[in-house]
């Protein structure tokens, strides 16, 4: 087994809104480990997003969240941190690369800029310095003519391009932990693989963690080793990639992966779907959240909200039933 | 597997599954009532569009009451008692011609009022014509815009008080001064809503059905752009009152004896040393109805607008 | 960019031909006449007709019009009643103080209401935040005319620290200049202060909510320059339209104020030309005024592209 | 009266102070044996002294411009006329000798002073006299009416004569006081006019020459140097006879069209003087131990019927309206405190022409007579409109007419414009039935033109016009006050206006200015001055 790099236990995310507070993320625990990929998948709203961005404490502490529990990186725990080293390791130790790369570059700057600046905060390079770096960064994540695309504005670029320059932002520091937060859904088809060819790269090359959070089971498939499946702020099914498409253990995992079409599926046959739809955060339910959308869902499965217990050496579930019927086989 | 598995969005597929016949009509009749629930909510929990509200309120019960209020009439002279200070006789003492001030406050609210209304709605109901033809018909728009653009060009105190000279001064000719400097701005807030709003994919649709063109644009478009319009009418509202007390000020606005509360201001200006209240309280009065008409803006724009927040 | 400031500049001549019309029409439809106003209040009606002869008021308003059209394009403004000074050198000799007291009032609206609206912002329903808006709220509720009273008796009166009235020119030393603009330059960049803060507090809300902020964040940006650099240049862009509005506004409302503190500018120019039906010289105000405004436009137009790469480079 | 007494005793004072100062530093170097220039080298006077001023003139040519505050700040100091009026109204040389009228009043004779200079440095010559006083005779239709088709003309390098078929009692005066008085300029300057038949140069005679002149900020002058005072070095104002010293070497007149602000101003110690105070301030500046405060009368209102058309073309009804009306309360209404009742026409500043002749018809304050001539007359609700300007809060006055007559239950109505337009209105009988307005004090009755049938108003009646005439045809002054008191007395009756009172002009000066003439229409600077 590899090192541990990142270690979540116990992670609340709770937002203070008008109504009180909303817990967002419900005791999240996981590990990632260097050099892996790890995938986490779900429906919109399921607090894949919270959990990345709690993570680098991105969100405004004074006002906005409360968190609680513990993410050690590096043997610290990053909630104990002072603001000041807390951006230390941001863009340096743990980067990041956002779904909409149009939104998410400044649009007044132009891309060698926007890398420099990364460069320049936590490596302390000249200016110089730092533009043949980020010119080097920019040819690495397979930008051509490097050079001419440096003193380029974002809005200049395609989609492909851009997410391109975000990725090389992110990795400008050679990042520990790289979270990809839906890299790949604002970009089509062909450019989602190049995409992520870049990062699968990037990883072996860099020997870094990648967290993967898509509700694309494709890419997942595809790319990471790890999968972690969430449901309303909680970790429903954690496993290797050949449990959880091979084997999926809750019915919500099961539910995900029916409902992606297949090649050699029956076309007459309708697609899968889940019924109903993900509740909001204020309308949790009190047993098993998964429970009201559930087929299998019994009387306890509405009162009891189950645990997620260890199945196999690398397969943990949340779900009564399947731990019901482990417990009649052995 | 792995492989079998297709890049899909499994956003679409995880929609829907409402099989059971539902009442339409009721349905929708439900949901606009909750909606009218949480728009009011949200007005209501904005104290300070409450507060607008109320003063708002507060102004058109005195201007409506005046009469009942006041011991005395606004325009009853009694020189013998001129710029006496607020006594229990006269709250608000008395202006150079021994005049009520407490009076001519309440009955030049009135006066505000009825001017920053008319003005309102008046510049909102031609912008908004304008706007809507302007937005389907090229060369009326051409011609429109130019002429709103010129006007606009024009700094709107220098044109009002142009117009001032040319019309004869009185309360008529003040709202048509102040609605032909607000229309611009108003039609040209239609203009670019209208225009949005007929490239929106309804409009496409209805013009398929082969919808007339009158009822395309006033039963479809405009009550889409009805929202970014009212909410621009209070505004006028509240800049009409400043507007008409400046006017009032430099001597162009409603003339005496009405009790304008400009001309209350102007008159107050020259014994400003002497007699501060005529300053003071017709000013207070100003300042509040206008900040009540802001706030009370602000708060029928998050009313209007769900998206707002 | 070129073709875009060629269809700008074309579309202006439109406005001015309509500003001119518009304006030339009210001018001659207003009641009375110059020739009455030059005479003094105890002219007789002949002297007044002939004086109206000799001035060509008589004749066709068209005709009229377009001599003085034609007479602007030569560069020929007219004459003012008041001395008979040619309008141009009458104008210039006004714009000086507004121009002065415009600016002055923009400068301190802009140091007030821009870091006050960035920190409203940034510090969201706190205190700052409060006060901020609570301010901007009494700016666009409170007339210039009151509040440069209010000033006039607090700080000249009672205090003695400015001068009540009256106007020194920059050649008599800057810092006699400042004082005797500051009061109205308080009292007219009041309300702009206030429009200024609110938008800035709404722009750099909306910026501070953007994703490139998050990502500045994530990035380990310090808090500083985030605020300082990325959200305001991208804030700048609505600073600089409301700063632009705000010239305008200041324009207008200088006329009240000029005439409550006595500063000879364009707005007190405006006003008494308005009283003695100075024709000539209340036309070529609104000209000089509308062209100011469209070419404030055009030059809004043209700093956005320097803020803002995607308007330079499209 | 007594008021303005006690200021000629302290102007004799101050001439006194002058002159010891002038004689402590006599080594004055200026050329032309200007006394009064030593006076202000001494240095122990402020360089400039600043007066407020509320309005601003179109002009400061006199003889086209009738506007008070071009006479108040430039008449007497840049221009001079051939006669000024002393304490008594009569006119009395200046830039003459001394003048003649002939026994039938129809030839008026001047002998010119020598050694004038104007301001460009040249001499005075007959040349220059004859070219001002006829472009003043082409601009001022009083003056036009009074001659005709006379012409001044030269008799001798040092005489210029006048001869017509009427009588010229009453043309010196016009001359001298008028509103639009025949000041002295050069031959050149009268052909140098601007497009709009103004004089482009001020080129006068005065102690002080015209410098600068900025639009709504100021209007500055300066000492003339070469000035030759006349008179008796020393001696006591006699109204505008003065001998004129020039102390302060600059007058700054800086226009401040804010009365509040003028006012406050003052009392920052910003302006050494202030013309035309709110009445309302009055009592505070009065008491403000650092300034002087002085009120004198500066016109009468007039309440102009519409003698053309519309119910006031009925004698019934204007006697009516007279008889109803209280003019204490229609003049506090526009001028606060500041305005002296008075029956008769003429101010107060005129008392060889002061008389009460008609009083008895003044402020009679009787709604039930008034009402008793409506019912008489047959007064039927018809529409009595009221034409009245923002100027100076004239609309106020029509205000308070609108209450009074409304009480005797008359239909009135209000049309309140600016200024100019009410110029121009009145010129449309339909569009009124009065209007108000304020005449500045006149040297002469004859210049009070609503007693003209063109004058709008248009009283055209047959006594009135028979009465004025003889009034001005008459040769001796006693005859013609005669004349006068009998007009007076029937215009009472007759009512071509109302007169309700005079309005007072309020001047306020730092109690450190010295040598204000205060004779008529406001102070005058020749003799002025702050000492330091």
């Amino acid at each position: 087994m590899k090192e541990k790099i990142l270690e979540v236990d116990g992670l609340c995310t709770q937002f203070r809104t008008e109504r009180g507070l909303l817990k967002a993320i419900d005791g999240v625990t996981f590990d990632v480990y260097r050099g892996e990929m790890l995938g986490i998948v779900g429906e919109s709203g399921c607090g894949k997003s919270v959990t990345s961005q709690s993570i680098l404490r991105l969100y405004d502490e004074k006002r906005l969240v409360k968190y609680s529990g513990e993410i050690r990186f590096e043997g610290k725990n990053l909630f104990e941190l002072p603001m000041k080293q807390m951006r230390q390791i941001r863009g340096e130790k743990i980067s990041m690369v956002f779904q909409d790369a149009l939104s998410s570059l400044n649009p007044v700057f132009t891309v060698g800029n926007q890398i420099v600046e990364s460069l320049r905060i936590h490596r302390k390079l000249s200016r110089k310095e730092a533009e043949e770096k980020a010119v080097e960064m920019l040819d690495m994540v397979g930008i051509p003519d490097p050079r001419r695309r440096f003193y380029q504005y974002p809005f200049e670029l395609s989609g492909g391009m851009r997410q391109r320059v975000m990725i090389a932002v992110a990795l400008a520091c050679s990042p520990r932990l790289l979270i990809a937060d839906e890299p790949t859904t604002a970009l089509d088809v062909t450019i989602q693989a190049q995409i992520m060819d870049l990062i699968v790269d990037m990883n072996r090359r860099m020997d870094m963690g990648v967290m993967l959070i898509t509700h694309d089971l494709a890419v997942v498939a595809e790319t990471c080793s790890r999968v972690i499946v969430m449901y309303l702020g909680q970790i429903v099914e954690e496993g290797s990639v050949d449990d959880i498409f091979d084997n999926p253990a809750h019915p919500y995992t099961r539910g995900l992966i029916e409902a992606v079409p297949k090649m050699d599926g029956d076309r007459s046959r309708r697609l899968h779907q889940i019924d109903g739809t993900v509740p909001l955060l204020s309308q949790i339910p009190s047993g098993c959240r998964f429970a009201p959308r559930c087929p299998y869902a019994s009387e306890r499965c509405r009162k009891e909200m189950p645990e997620l217990k260890t199945i196999s050496a690398t397969q943990k579930v949340r779900c009564h039933c399947v731990t019901e019927e482990q417990g009649k086989e052995a | 597997m792995r492989d079998a598995v297709l890049k899909t969005d499994l956003h679409g597929s995880f929609s829907g599954g409402a099989e059971q016949q539902v009442d339409m009509e009721q349905l929708r009749k439900s949901l606009k009532k909750e909606q009218r629930q949480i728009r009011i909510r949200k007005f209501t929990k904005n104290k300070a569009s409450v507060f607008g509200l109320i003063v708002v309120c507060l102004m058109i019960v005195l201007a409506v009451g005046a009469p009942l209020i006041c011991r005395y009439d606004p325009l009853e002279l009694d020189t013998v008692n001129r710029l006496k200070g607020c006594s229990a006789e006269h709250w608000f003492g008395t202006d150079t011609m021994g005049r009520d001030v407490f009076a001519r406050v309440l009955y030049g609210a009135r006066i505000s009022l009825t001017v920053g209304f008319s003005v309102g709605i008046s510049a909102g109901v031609l912008g908004m014509i304008m706007g809507l033809y302007a937005s389907t018909n090229k060369i009326a728009d051409n011609i429109l815009m130019r002429i709103c653009d010129g006007l606009k060009a024009i700094p709107s105190t220098l044109l009002a008080i142009t117009m001032m000279t040319v019309l004869k001064a009185d309360i008529k000719n003040v709202i048509i001064s102040l609605i032909v400097v607000n229309v611009p701005s108003m039609a040209r807030i239609a203009r670019s809503q209208a225009i949005v709003v007929k490239e929106q994919t309804y409009m496409e649709a209805m013009r398929g059905l082969g919808a007339s063109r009158s009822r395309m644009l006033w039963k479809h478009m405009a009550p889409n752009i009805l929202s970014p319009v009212i909410v621009q009418v209070t505004f006028v509202f509240a800049s009409s009152i400043i507007t008409e007390a400046a006017l009032s000020f430099l001597g162009a606005g409603v003339p005496a004896p009405a009790p304008s509360w400009g001309n209350i201001l102007n008159e107050g200006k020259g014994v400003i040393y002497s007699a501060w209240w005529m300053v003071l309280f017709p000013g207070i009065f100003t300042v509040l109805t206008v900040l009540g008409l802001n706030l009370l803006g602000d708060g029928v724009r998050d009313f209007l607008d769900p998206m707002s927040s | 960019m070129k073709k875009f400031i060629l269809k700008r500049v074309l579309s202006v001549i439109p406005v001015l031909i309509v500003v001119s019309v518009v304006i030339f029409l009210l001018v001659h439809l207003v009641p009375g006449d110059p020739a009455a106003a030059m005479l003094g209040d105890m002219a007789s009606a002949e002297d007044i007709a002939a004086l109206r002869a000799k001035m060509g008021l008589d004749r066709p308003l068209i005709e009229q019009y377009f001599v003085w059209i034609i007479n602007m394009f030569r560069g020929d403004f007219g004459t003012s009643v008041a001395n008979g000074e040619p309008v141009l050198s009458v104008v210039v000799s006004h714009l000086m103080p507004t121009v002065s007291l415009a600016l002055y009032a923009l400068l301190i609206a802009a140091l007030i209401a821009i870091p006050l609206g960035m920190a409203a912002a940034q510090k969201k329903g706190t205190a700052i935040d409060h006060a901020v808006t609570v301010f901007s709220l009494a700016g666009v509720s409170l007339p210039s005319f009151l509040l440069g009273l209010f000033l006039m008796l607090l700080f000249s009166v009672r205090l003695r620290l400015f001068p009540v009235s009256g106007y020194t020119e920059m050649s008599e030393g800057l810092g006699q200049h400042l004082r005797s603009i500051t009061l109205p330059a308080i009292a007219l960049g009041f309300m702009n202060a206030a429009l200024m803060m609110r938008m800035t507090r709404a722009s750099m809300l909306e910026v501070l909510s953007s994703d490139y902020i998050k990502m500045a964040r994530a990035k380990g940006v310090k808090e500083k320059w985030i605020l300082g650099k990325h959200a305001f240049k991208n804030a700048l862009v609505t600073v600089i339209t409301v700063f632009g509005q705000s010239i305008v506004h200041a324009l207008a409302g200088a006329a009240v104020v000029e005439s409550l503190f006595a500063i000879p500018g364009l707005g007190q120019l405006m006003v008494n030309s308005i009283g003695r039906r100075d024709y000539y010289v209340i036309q070529a105000i609104v000209m000089l005024i509308a062209v100011f405004n469209v070419l404030i436009n055009m030059l809004i137009d043209i700093l956005y592209g320097v803020v803002d790469p995607r308007v330079r480079i499209r | 009266m007594v008021k303005r007494k006690a200021l000629g005793i302290m102007a004799a004072g101050i001439m006194a102070a002058v002159l010891l100062v002038g004689c402590g530093g006599s080594s004055q170097s200026t050329s032309g044996g200007t006394e009064a220039g030593t006076v202000s080298e001494d240095g122990s006077y402020k360089e400039t002294l600043r007066i407020a001023v509320t309005q601003q003139s179109p002009s400061l040519d006199l003889h086209k411009n009738s506007t008070l505050i071009a006479r108040q700040m430039c008449d007497g100091t840049v221009w001079e006329k051939l006669v000024t009026l002393n304490g008594n109204a009569e006119a009395v040389p200046e830039l003459c000798e001394s003048y003649e009228l002939s026994e039938d009043g129809k030839t008026l004779t001047f002998v010119l002073r020598k050694g004038v200079k104007f301001h460009d440095g040249s001499e005075m010559t007959a040349e220059d006299v004859v070219a001002s006083m006829n472009r003043w005779i082409e601009s001022f239709s009083s003056a036009k009416d009074m001659v005709g088709d006379a012409r001044f003309a030269k008799v001798d390098d040092s005489t210029v004569q006048i001869t017509t078929d009427k009588s010229l009692l009453l043309l010196p005066a016009m001359i001298a006081g008028a509103a639009q008085p025949a000041s002295i300029t050069t031959a050149a300057c009268c052909e140098n006019e601007d497009d709009n038949g103004f004089m482009k140069e001020y080129i006068g005679t005065g102690p002080y020459k015209f410098v600068e002149w900025k639009q709504d900020q100021y209007i500055k002058l300066e000492r003339f140097d070469d000035y030759v005072p006349y008179g008796t070095e020393g001696a006591e104002d006699d109204g505008w006879a003065s001998y004129k010293t020039a102390p302060t070497r600059y007058l700054q007149f800086d226009i401040v069209p804010d009365q509040a602000t003028e006012t406050a101003g003052m009392e920052a110690g910003q302006y050494d003087c202030a013309f035309n105070i709110s009445s309302d301030d009055y009592p505070r500046l009065e008491a403000n131990p650092e300034l002087n405060v002085y009120r004198s009368q500066m016109g009468s209102v007039a309440l102009v019927f519409n003698h053309k058309q519309g119910i006031a073309s009925n004698q019934y009804f204007r006697t009516a309206v007279n008889a109803a009306i209280d003019c204490d309360e229609i003049m506090t209404a526009c001028f606060g405190d500041g305005y002296e009742l008075g029956s008769c026409y003429m101010d107060a500043g005129q008392a060889f022409w002061n008389t009460d002749a008609g009083s008895e018809l003044y402020n009679q304050k009787d709604p039930e007579k008034a009402k008793e001539i409506l019912k008489e007359g047959g007064y039927n609700g018809e529409t009595f409109t009221i034409l009245a300007a923002t100027l100076n809060g004239m609309d106020n006055m029509a205000v308070a007419l609108q209450s009074e007559l409304q009480a005797v239950g008359i239909n009135v109505e209000l049309t309140i414009v600016d200024w100019a337009t009410l110029i121009d209105y009145r010129n449309d009988p339909s569009l009124f039935d009065m209007y108000i307005t304020s005449f500045a004090e006149v040297p002469v009755p004859s210049l009070k033109l609503y007693f003209g049938k063109d004058y709008p108003g248009w009283s055209d009646d047959e006594k009135l016009a028979q009465l004025f005439g003889e009034m001005t045809a008459a040769t001796e002054m006693d005859d013609a006050k005669a004349k006068w008191e009998e007009l007076q007395a029937y215009s009472w009756d007759y009512l071509p206006i109302i007169c309700p009172g005079h309005y007072l002009g309020i001047f306020a000066w730092d109690k450190d200015l010295e040598g204000v003439n205060m004779y008529s229409g406001g102070p005058k600077f020749w003799n002025a001055a702050v000492r330091e």
